[in-house]
């Protein structure tokens, strides 16, 4: 136990001293990135007080940055500019002449129900600003996804499965749209909930299946490359900004 | 996983190979190209040629949406998608206009500028050719709104000049008056949301420019509802590789996307190395009867 | 009224949002684009539930002096400095009417080198993690999983110039169709573009048939049981 | 069984048949609002020639936006001989309005050469309205004439979404009628998702153990369908939790989100008769930023070590940074998301998971009332609509290619028109 305190002492102290070299050497700004980033880091090898430091900071600081955007870039602007455009004159000059919209009263009434969840006696007043967040995101979604998810890919996959090119039958193209056409076909009978996946149907849903298990191999597949432009980036920063060991 | 009495051989032991070997092992894939310094050229592909002979054949003066919808996070991935349909664009002479469905962009909006535009056009002048509208919150409801009245979001540019005092926006009214957007970043709100409230009801043209995660969800949109999509480094590298092929002055530049490639390129084969030895082991043991299936 | 009125509210705001996408004369014609707007204002109110609960949290194990107290500073510490500085536009250039973000204030500071470098090496912690499932989970262990893997192959081999060099000699021959790069291309373009739209399609009738059960007051979870 | 199915497919059929109906019928009754105008009804304009400028393009058509909220008209225009060809000198086009033909004539806006359309939003509704356009060269710029009077009006019924309307309320209908369907005591057949079999079992794991359950919304807010979804399944495992007196740790990255799974975890625990082991603390709001709050989930991962993980909701990129630590802790995981990029992960890291659909319908199985289940029914009509209406399609469109015969295709393209997004 002594000679475990003993060791993260000592790292401790690593930390600190190259902390310090490092401001003198690279700047104050570019060395907090860097320890920041192998704070983060060094979750990989295990939790541990540096990464709770780094976890924190992040936590705080965000939400708060949320919190500034939130109020400078809705509430200033699109709530007490709409209600009552004098009153942001100071903050936000631009806005002060605009017309009053008083139908910006239902949001502010909304949020101070929503408020009232603090309070126990009138708490259960909050559920009807619940109920209009969740009213307004049932109704908008209902029809956008009917338009853009279901009618459009509905309507994108309607095509002629024999195919012809400059040189007249193209057998590889007529063999994709085949290839296409049964794989949405089977993909659909998969999410059916109502039949037994038995006979011939258990079969559309078995090819479903491996239609779903390829479109999940392939994305993944994809994303590697992407997750790893992520690093590269970081080591960028870590290796070029900060240790100037790159060209 | 924990270390039982009975004794393990070595095959099943590797079996559960401890995870961070696999991260030294990725880190250092990622690093040592990246000290050499090498990259690769690409060759470009139908989805993203198709973006590329789009942006090349608009007239001058046309305008442009460009949509920084992306954060520091996915820059890495992004900014060389940005930088190289930026620099087509002004070779186009389009005009630009900029803005951000995410307030992460309206920074790497300013950096861009400051980075690319500026110092490689300097005739690009500000409120003429190119206007930087920054950042508003409101997500896909703000492209709606843009879409029925432009101006009633953006009654300022980012720097808080009147809208109207900008001579290149006088005839904006609309999404409708842009002859391309171009969204870029994967995540939400992004190229999904431009396609669905302003491509598709106003049948403006659509690019986008995503991180590879997002592609192959977007892939259903084109091409009728997409005019082409760079989809991660291999996106940004292939759209190099086209602009260096159509404007040969740009040879001898560093290329981004394509230096990006390199370290991507060795990672993967790491990884691949990784899942075949994985699997060996796999039939290894499976042949020896002791694999559970 | 605690359940009734909640039930009706939800009831009447989808009936008009769904009708409302139908008619665009006003007032309906907005309705959706100000629902949203309210959203927005609504979840900024929230956010002073949610900044209350992150304070009351921290303070009380400080207080308390729970395990990783000297941690719950931090947050806090992180919380207030840069709530402040957002909301008081320290150091701005433009002072309190300029752009919160704007270079050269605090709130930038604080977000370019504290911020940014955190949120960057979280994503790219991503790296790390994506090798080790990749090693883990593409074995193929039934007939689901080897086609799983075997996509997931052909892709990264496609990604490389390994792909190519391992199949190069079929080009200009009948069987250049399955190079590796063009095999990638194909699973991306043809079952990966189908599965998705199998995916969407059937997202789409889930989403459609769940904001019914809501509308109608079918699925009244959300709410709470019904008890009171 | 077997005449249930017939009756779907009928259903289906007389779907297809129904929508096509309606539009059929509209697209002989022209929109009563808008103002055709042909070239008759346009005065000429002579003495304004300019030698220098392009030749003139030729107005088309000027009428009102069709079914929009007025403020709007649309001006279609033939392209002036010198655009593309001729002199090929023409730069764009000038849109010009005045409210009466020899008033003063002011600029709307612009349209890049090529283009032959452009929409003016900025009128006032009612007023009477004259355009011009006028093609411009470096050289200069040549008007149009000027087009008779035309008005903005808003319409009470978007003509051109007349095909969603129809396909939405079937699918509605479809929905409503099974739920009706079910509640009167009908019996459905429907088969097993592994995931929520599973789901018993996953928080009985960690009452054994005595270690946490830990709780994922996914990060988004409750304008998200997704969490409304998760926030549902979350009541119906909070039950279950509240029975088996498990804890249960649930952090949230958006302030409304906490308000509602709060509301909803202390009903629960209330329904089952245990009011007094429900606390507030058990959500607790992180951070609205997405890798702060995994960064911090990834901790309280790591320390408190949870026996069970539920992710279920719209997720990014946190899904593998979450599922890869929640599995090297060797927790059960079940995760469900409609966001296709993430699926392949929690496929991956996960021991089960609700693929896209099935989150949706997991609140439905998970409350086993028949009236929830029924809406399940109603979704499989939704699928055989879109199975049919590719078949049939795709089914033209393939004759018509293989005989060449144009009529075929023309029928072919109706349809596909009417089922369209747009």
């Amino acid at each position: 136990m002594n000679g475990k305190q003993a060791a993260s002492y000592v790292v401790l102290a690593i930390v600190i001293v190259a902390f310090a070299v490092s401001i003198v050497l690279k700047g104050l700004l570019v060395t907090v990135g860097a320890f920041l980033t192998l704070f983060i880091f060094s979750f990989l090898y295990k939790d541990n007080p540096y990464y709770k430091f780094a976890e924190h900071l992040f936590v705080g600081v965000s939400a708060a940055y949320w919190m500034c955007m939130g109020f400078w870039g809705t509430m200033v602007p699109n709530l007490f500019g709409k209600l009552y455009p004098p009153m942001v004159g100071p903050v936000m000059p631009a806005l002060k002449d605009n017309a009053a919209e008083p139908f910006m009263l239902i949001p502010l009434i909304l949020g101070i129900l929503l408020l009232l969840r603090l309070s126990s006696s009138v708490g259960w007043i909050s559920r009807w600003a619940l109920a209009f967040i969740v009213g307004t995101t049932a109704g908008l979604n209902l029809i956008r996804y009917l338009r853009s998810d279901f009618i459009q890919q509905i309507n994108n996959t309607t095509f002629s499965l024999y195919a012809t090119g400059a040189t007249g039958f193209n057998l590889g193209e007529t063999l994709s749209n085949i290839a296409i056409f049964v794989s949405v076909m089977t993909g659909l009978i998969y999410f059916f909930f109502s039949k037994e996946h038995k006979g011939a149907f258990g079969v559309g849903a078995r090819t479903g299946i491996i239609v779903l298990m390829v479109t999940f191999g392939a994305s993944f597949g994809y994303t590697v490359m992407a997750r790893i432009s992520l690093l590269v980036g970081r080591m960028q920063f870590l290796f070029g900004d900060w240790l100037g060991m790159m060209q | 996983m924990s270390n039982g009495t009975e004794q393990k051989s070595i095959v099943e032991r590797l079996q559960f190979i401890d995870r961070r070997i696999i991260f030294v092992f990725i880190g250092l894939a990622v690093v040592i190209p990246l000290l050499f310094g090498v990259s690769l050229e690409e060759e470009t592909t139908p989805i993203v040629q198709r973006l590329f002979d789009f942006v090349d054949a608009l007239p001058e003066e046309s305008r442009v949406l460009l949509s920084f919808d992306y954060g520091p996070t996915t820059a890495p991935e992004i900014q060389p998608m940005m930088d190289a349909i930026l620099r087509q664009c002004a070779e186009r002479k389009a005009k630009l206009y900029m803005m951000a469905v995410w307030a992460t962009g309206h920074n790497l909006t300013g950096e861009t500028i400051a980075k690319i535009l500026n110092p490689e056009y300097p005739e690009y002048q500000y409120g003429i050719d190119y206007v930087n509208l920054g950042y508003k919150a409101g997500n896909q409801g703000l492209i709606r709104l843009l879409y029925v009245d432009f101006k009633r979001m953006y009654s300022t540019d980012a720097a808080g000049t009147a809208i109207d005092s900008i001579p290149m926006m006088e005839n904006i009214n609309s999404l409708k008056n842009f002859d391309l957007i171009i969204s870029f970043g994967g995540g939400f709100p992004g190229i999904k949301e431009w396609i669905l409230y302003a491509g598709d009801p106003g049948k403006i043209p659509v690019g986008g420019g995503c991180t590879a995660v997002s592609a192959p969800l977007l892939y259903p949109y084109y091409p009728n509802q997409l005019v082409g999509l760079l989809g991660g480094a291999k996106g940004a590298a292939e759209y190099e590789a086209a602009l260096l092929k159509a404007y040969p002055k740009f040879r001898g530049r560093k290329m981004a996307g394509m230096s990006l490639m390199m370290s991507q390129t060795v990672a993967h084969l790491v990884i691949m190395l990784f899942i075949l030895f994985g699997n060996t082991l796999y039939f290894l043991l499976r042949a020896s009867g002791k694999g559970r299936s | 009224m605690r359940r009734t009125v909640p039930l009706f509210i939800t009831f009447i705001v989808g009936t008009v949002l769904v009708l409302a996408e139908f008619i665009p004369h006003k007032p309906f014609g907005n309705l959706g684009d100000d629902f949203s707007l309210y959203f927005d204002i609504i979840a900024v109110f929230a956010f002073l539930l949610g900044g209350g609960n992150l304070i009351r949290v921290h303070v009380t194990k400080i207080k308390r002096k729970r395990k990783d107290w000297i941690f719950s500073i931090v947050t806090l510490g992180g919380f207030l400095v840069m709530l402040a500085a957002g909301l008081l536009k320290i150091g701005n250039p433009g002072g309190i009417q300029g752009d919160v973000a704007v270079i050269g204030s605090l709130f930038s500071d604080l977000y370019m080198f504290i911020f940014t470098p955190l949120q960057a090496s979280m994503f790219a912690l991503l790296a790390f993690f994506v090798g080790s499932a990749s090693y883990r989970a593409f074995r193929a262990k039934n007939k689901e999983a080897t086609i799983l893997l075997i996509a997931a192959f052909v892709i990264l081999l496609g990604r490389t110039p390994l792909g190519l060099w391992v199949t190069g000699g079929l080009q200009d021959t009948s069987l250049a169709f399955l190079q590796i790069p063009n095999l990638a291309n194909w699973i991306m373009d043809v079952p990966n573009l189908a599965g998705q739209r199998a995916i969407m399609i059937g997202i789409a009738l889930g989403v459609i048939s769940m904001s019914l059960r809501v509308i109608l007051g079918v699925e009244r979870t959300y709410l709470g049981q019904d008890n009171d | 069984m077997h005449r249930k199915n017939k009756t779907i497919i009928v259903l289906g059929i007389v779907a297809f048949v129904a929508f096509a109906c309606p539009n059929l019928l509209a697209q002989d009754m022209p929109d009563s609002a808008a103002v055709d105008l042909t070239l008759d009804s346009i005065a000429v304009l002579d003495d304004v020639q300019v030698a220098t400028g392009p030749a003139p393009a030729r107005l088309d058509i000027v009428r009102d936006a069709e079914g929009d909220q007025g403020s709007s008209v649309t001006l279609t225009w033939h392209l002036s001989p010198d655009d593309g060809s001729g002199a090929d000198n023409v730069t764009g086009y000038e849109i010009f309005r005045a409210e009466s033909p020899e008033g003063e004539f002011e600029s709307v806006g612009t349209a890049s050469k090529g283009m032959s359309q452009f929409e003016d939003a900025t009128t006032t509704d009612g007023v009477t309205y004259y355009y011009y356009v006028a093609a411009f060269s470096d050289a200069g710029s040549t008007p149009s004439e000027i087009s008779a009077g035309v008005r903005s009006s808003p319409q009470w019924f978007n003509s051109k979404d007349a095909n969603t309307l129809v396909i939405g309320l079937i699918i509605c209908l479809s929905v409503i009628y099974f739920i009706f369907h079910a509640q009167k005591g009908k019996k459905f057949f429907l088969r097993k998702i592994a995931g929520l079999e599973a789901v018993d079992e996953a928080i009985g794991r960690a009452t054994e153990m005595g270690r946490p359950i830990l709780f994922i919304p996914g990060i988004m807010d409750m304008d998200d369908v997704q969490t409304v979804a998760g926030i549902t399944i979350l009541g119906r495992i909070a039950r279950t939790i509240a029975d088996y007196d498990t804890k249960l740790n649930m952090p949230v990255s958006r302030s409304i989100v906490m308000t509602t799974a709060r509301e909803t975890i202390k009903q629960a625990y209330v329904a089952a008769g245990r009011p007094d082991a429900f606390s507030d603390d058990m959500v607790h709001y992180l951070t609205d930023e997405q890798f702060g709050y995994v960064a911090a989930v990834d901790g309280i991962m790591v320390r408190e070590k949870p026996a069970t993980c539920f992710y279920l909701g719209a997720f990014y990129a946190e899904s593998l940074i979450m599922a890869e630590t929640g599995n090297s802790i060797g927790a059960i995981q079940i995760a469900g998301t409609a966001m296709p990029a993430q699926l392949p992960f929690f496929v991956a890291a996960c021991d089960y998971t609700l693929i896209g659909e099935e989150l949706f319908a997991a609140s439905a199985y998970l409350s086993g009332e028949p009236k929830q289940l029924g809406s399940l029914k109603g979704q499989d009509v939704g699928k055989i609509i879109a199975m049919v209406v590719i078949l049939i399609l795709c089914g033209l469109f393939t004759l018509a290619a293989i005989t060449g015969s144009a009529d075929i295709l023309e029928l072919g393209n109706t349809l596909q028109g009417w089922f369209s997004a747009s």
